[in-house]
């Protein structure tokens, strides 16, 4: 089993969603995150006082998978999160070791 | 002192208080509006709102109320200049004092009301130059027409709008259609879901409305006396009446009761009973309201079936209610219903609309043709909070700086300090 | 114009403008248990308050009025039919008008009041019928009792309720009291932690109720006199000490100076005053609100103690401080303070307390029969927002759109649309 | 009945609901500032204004009012006992006790202005200490001296303090520059970001505000005659267009129309206005906020320049705003304005400038040499909300409870109760 | 080491924080999220425009572990977290390199 | 490739973020966590119900990084985030399989 994780642009969330949906992923996790990276931030004014604020607004999305299909699935995340611009983010995968559904406490393949 | 003198005393008391609730419509607009918008937009609506506070008072003395209510002015279409920087305009004229500060409120609110029907896309100084032209073209002319006693070709029709119905709710609903047509949709339109990032807010704004609304209802007989009464009282009733209309053709429609619908629902009613002043009676009263309820939740679907992008139901809510409450007086009316009078409102209202509608699509297009009206697609996406106000609405963050490290930049005017704020040093 | 006629003028306009202050305390409650509650139900708790303002309102035209202040009664008990509809009433009776649509703000809030009681688990439309059987079997006798001049039972024994202790406090206390018990106790109760989801909107609507307290209050004189001016004051003041006393209790009780504590403080203090009026003087205000204030403090503990789920403490604040401060009125009345006083006092407040307590127990237990009182468990413990109001009360994700996707649905009377919302079309 | 009555109850129906307005701008100031905080002081910020309208309410029956409006003092510096727990005032004097009411909301908000200069860092103790003291030893006699007719030195000479320039504001914005001296910088000052955590608070409190000064400022007419009403539209005007003249500099200076920009803008005209009343016209008045709105929005950037934390620039906005105001009232009165009214301007800025600034420096060190004003560095940068009020603003999470697990502990006065909340019983 | 995330139902919280105390882990580390899968959101209407929302509140928790007590902490969360119905979530575990405590830089079994 | 995984104390994440910059890291992503261990919570009261809230907030802080680096970038966030008091939070590392850059498709070291 592999985690894939997503930090992403949050408008490509939709895309991403229906791209995996597509492909045939019906699972997947989402939280809000912060980043920066060659893209930087923005400045704020607050009665004179000037700040850059550096990190950027992104979501971080999860899919666990089976290890076959996670390479497919990097890229279908890839293709629809894609917009060509800096701060289009990263993806990378981890190896899982066990996974469970909690309902029924199925592992591996099963849980998903 | 005499009779006329306390009384005057007490129309001055009256009306001042009533034009200190009325400017609280203004904020409360603002958090009615900015509550419905996405987040990263929230402060640009909010300041739609706040800024015509700002121009409106300034023109307002400088010409809006000459324009407008000067007393020597003999034309139905506009008034003369003899009242220009109020400049003869002294503290015995307390009543005058009273009316002039109690209207400006009336004008400040009406070019913030189009605003929602602009949300999250237009250019700050876009936006601020098209309210300078827009209260000078439009609105000035209109109330003139309407309110000006004695003067105004639509008062002297016999239109009854006693506080505003077609000067203020018409013309803000088709203004604010022709300049969201110019405008065009958001990025998203139809797509995209735009939920509400704030619905208590919604609701605090609703309730600063409806509290100002009773010095903006009650307080145009700017004398408390029955007709006040009887203008608050019917205030009240329409408005409960319109909460209950809108939110069981929500329930019927839509399967649930809404807030934004009863939010709604109530400045639906606050709208259709503007005009009615005390020509109908509270069982009228409550007609009107219901009748707003239902047929503006319906109203607001329209811009999906029709396609424009009147972003906060400004059409929906105020043209509609507001035509509704105009016509809906010829035949209500306690004195005087019937045919007849049903074709005067009907006159007010068309030749409003149709005034503001094709004058508010001029001076929009205008706008955009010389500075520029719509935001750029990347600051539409990125919210226009930032692009405009170098702002972020809310920072709930655990580090209590938006868990955002923050340095300093070199800014409009200053040199670069890294690593920490800049300030004006 | 004569004498009479300007100072009914100056008391129309006392009048009108007092009940749009008092209009405002609904809204300013709903924020006061909007911001107590839980973020899942908060919209509810919002909407309890917003659609008291629909319903009393229709139903005061329709027949609540008119039980309530028929001139033309002689029941001790309840009013006629004489005011049914608004028939007769003119805008000739100016004062009548705006005395109608002042003690309609009284009959919106009161109901409005007992929501408090039953947070986070009631159905919406459970609490809907709930308020009209309320407002009708309960509210507008017991109004009559108190407030019909020459006529109500305890108008004439003497009890003295200038704005609302008995008919307004502690009938809302009662009637909370047995809603509660026939509703039940929130899943959770004493176990999970329930605390405030923003405590802010607590202290705003606090802000909203004290400056409409005013309305409630001084507003109650009627006419703008020396007791209007007192009972301003002593508003004023037994609010600010009672503040006082709630920190000083809790500090010594649990450690903190708490927001919630001074916004309770001020409530609580608001509840004591309202019976006396200008009955008692400055030092006697302050001596009702710091008594108010710790007593209250106290009480709000007994639910814990003996078990009733009464969320956010419509018995500890406003029976406990209703009964206090329609007691002490007994003792400190700059006129005629003593026993005898002692004894009316006991006998409004006891009266008062029995009979709301049971028939609102009855009326509760008739919609739990009927419709429906209690939620279900599914919907309480994903909350009530999405249940009945299918909404979210903020969203301030980073997408604008909740980093929720969405797409369209088969509505409750709409084709499904999939990949985008469904709308009206 | 006769016609002074009948003026007399017009005058207590003004003074009584201004009064009531002007209750609303300390809540409205809570807001103000408690947004721009950061999250983690948020409460103690709105606690630091709602404990003000607790403890001066006290204070001004018990000795207050007295001090500084006694009749019958001979004092040019401070009023006599005569009026010491309200004794001998009764409903009769119903103009007196209007007037008590309505100066008691200036002597609550004066002192809740100064803690903008405080925020985050100082005990909630030592804050109601300072307060005590400061509104004993400053606010009382300084009030005495501007208002007191025909007895305060600063009245006799000639001084135009209309509603509060001089005893409001700059007393307010010298005693806040002192007591921020005494208690020091924020912990990363200078360094770290503070934006502020709510901006549309920040806006519902400058809205609340504006309502409120035409209470405070056409309020302080007393009466409702034609200098209530030329009061209420420079008011407005002087608003408007300083939030035109804030805006303007700081897109010009930093390049972007702040929302925070339009809120302070709008408070600095505010400000700047209230010395005049109807002394100026409205063409003076525009002149006034426009330049208080640039004005003020240079100055609030002094705190970096000079290195003093007046952390929500209660210098910048009061100090600065009612100095200019209380100035260019003797170049602008449209009667005697010149040279010499300049000068008792000036005269009237500086003394109490001066008074304050000193005394308010000797009562804040003595507030820390005692019980001590600084907060611990654990507890500021912890946040003082958990620190003094445990309590945290705001709880938005899925899980209801804020994500955060609890449990029982032994609490103040309790018994620990290990696995759930511990309640007082 | 392990890294233990478990991504379940909000109101579970309590439950599985108290079942790992007793168990004996006290440390963890709680982040908020939402997600998708067989349990699928809710309707809202907003002026007559009603959204589907996909996305189900969730909670995520992280336990750092010893390697030998990983699949016991698993039982424990699955079981704490269990109600049965759809929705109740995932745990997974990952094979942790370094653990460092930052207060004092012990690493290994010691960082926790 | 290794995923660097920070959750410490949120007043210090200025200060890791600058020692980051200084040693050359040019990306992160961040995101806001609260947790619990040695270090416990506060009680909070309303109307005089006390409750203790376990849970302290912290913010996670995650770097991708290559494998050589990666020791050194745990030195320099562990320094930087340190207070010496307890509740300076945790360090860890995960071995990463893949990492790509969405906007354009490189991987591995390219990707960051
Ligand atoms: N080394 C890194 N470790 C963790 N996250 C990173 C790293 N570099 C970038 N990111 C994340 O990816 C996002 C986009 O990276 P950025 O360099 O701005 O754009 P791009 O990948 O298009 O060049 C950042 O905002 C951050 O959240
Ligand atoms: N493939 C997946 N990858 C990551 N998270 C998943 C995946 N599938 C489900 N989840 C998470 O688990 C939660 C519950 O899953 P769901 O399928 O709805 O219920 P159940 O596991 O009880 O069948 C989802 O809301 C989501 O957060
Ligand atoms: N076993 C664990 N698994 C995951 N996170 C942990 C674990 N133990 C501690 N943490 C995280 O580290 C933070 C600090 O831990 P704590 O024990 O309080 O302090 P310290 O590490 O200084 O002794 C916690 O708030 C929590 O977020």
């Amino acid at each position: 089993m592999k985690l894939i994780t997503a930090v992403i642009k949050p408008h490509r969330l939709d895309e991403v969603k229906d791209a995996l949906q597509a492909f045939g992923v019906h699972g997947l996790t989402v939280s809000e995150a912060t980043g920066y990276g060659r893209q930087r931030g923005h400045t704020e004014v607050y009665r004179g006082a000037e700040y850059t604020v550096d990190l950027v607004p992104k979501v971080r999305v999860e899919i666990l998978t089976e290890d076959d299909d996670a390479e497919q699935i990097i890229d279908v995340v890839v293709k629809a999160a894609r917009t060509g611009k800096i701060g289009d983010g990263k993806v990378w995968s981890l190896p899982v070791e066990t996974t469970v559904r909690v309902r029924t406490g199925e592992r591996g393949p099963d849980a998903l | 002192m005499n009779l006329e003198e306390v009384q005057s005393s007490t129309n001055i008391a009256y009306v001042v208080i009533c034009a200190a609730m009325v400017m609280l419509m203004t904020p409360g607009l603002a958090f009615f509006y900015g509550g419905m918008v996405r987040v990263k937009s929230a402060l640009n609506m909010l300041m739609m709102s706040f800024v015509s506070l700002g121009i409106v008072s300034v023109l307002w003395v400088l010409y809006g109320f000459s324009l407008t209510f000067s007393e020597t002015s003999t034309s139905p279409i506009l008034g003369n200049l003899d009242f220009i920087g109020f400049q003869d305009i002294t503290v015995d004229q307390g009543e005058l004092l009273a009316f002039a500060v109690f209207q400006l409120m009336f004008a400040i609110l009406t070019p913030a009301l189009m605003s929602g029907a602009l949300a999250d896309r237009v250019k700050f100084t876009g936006w601020v130059l098209f309210v300078v032209l827009w209260v000078t073209v439009v609105y000035f002319p209109v109330a003139h027409w309407v309110w000006a006693v004695d003067q105004g070709w639509l008062f002297n029709q016999g239109v009854i709008d006693f506080a505003g119905g077609t000067a203020v709710h018409i013309n803000a609903g088709a203004g604010g259609l022709a300049a969201a047509l110019v405008v065009g949709k958001r990025i998203g339109f139809k797509k995209d879901p735009m939920r509400p990032h704030n619905l208590p807010m919604v609701l605090l704004g609703a309730g600063l409305l409806w509290f100002g609304w009773f010095g903006f209802n009650a307080g145009s007989a700017l004398s408390p006396n029955g007709t006040a009464a009887m203008m608050a009282l019917n205030t009240q009733l329409a408005t409960g009446a319109a909460i209950l209309g809108w939110l069981i053709y929500e329930r019927l429609r839509h399967g649930a009761f809404t807030t934004l619908g009863a939010a709604s629902g109530a400045i639906a009613g606050l709208v259709a009973i503007t005009p009615s002043g005390a020509n109908v009676n509270p069982m009228g009263a409550i007609l009107i309201g219901v009748l707003a309820g239902a047929v503006c939740a319906w109203a607001v679907s329209l811009k999906y079936k029709l396609g424009f992008d009147d972003s906060l139901d400004v059409v929906g809510v105020h043209l509609v209610g507001g035509v509704l409450g105009t016509l809906l007086v010829g035949f209500l009316a306690t004195e005087g219903a019937g045919l007849e009078q049903f074709g005067k409102q009907a006159l007010g209202a068309a030749s409003v609309m149709a005034y503001s509608f094709v004058v508010t699509y001029l001076i929009a297009l205008l706008v955009e043709r010389t500075i520029g009206f719509r935001a750029s697609e990347d600051e539409e996406v990125a919210g226009l909070d930032l692009a405009y106000h170098a702002e972020t609405g809310y920072d709930f963050s655990q580090t209590g700086s938006g868990s955002v490290p923050v340095s300093a930049v070199p800014g409009a005017a200053g040199a670069a300090v890294t690593g920490e704020k800049k300030v004006d040093a």
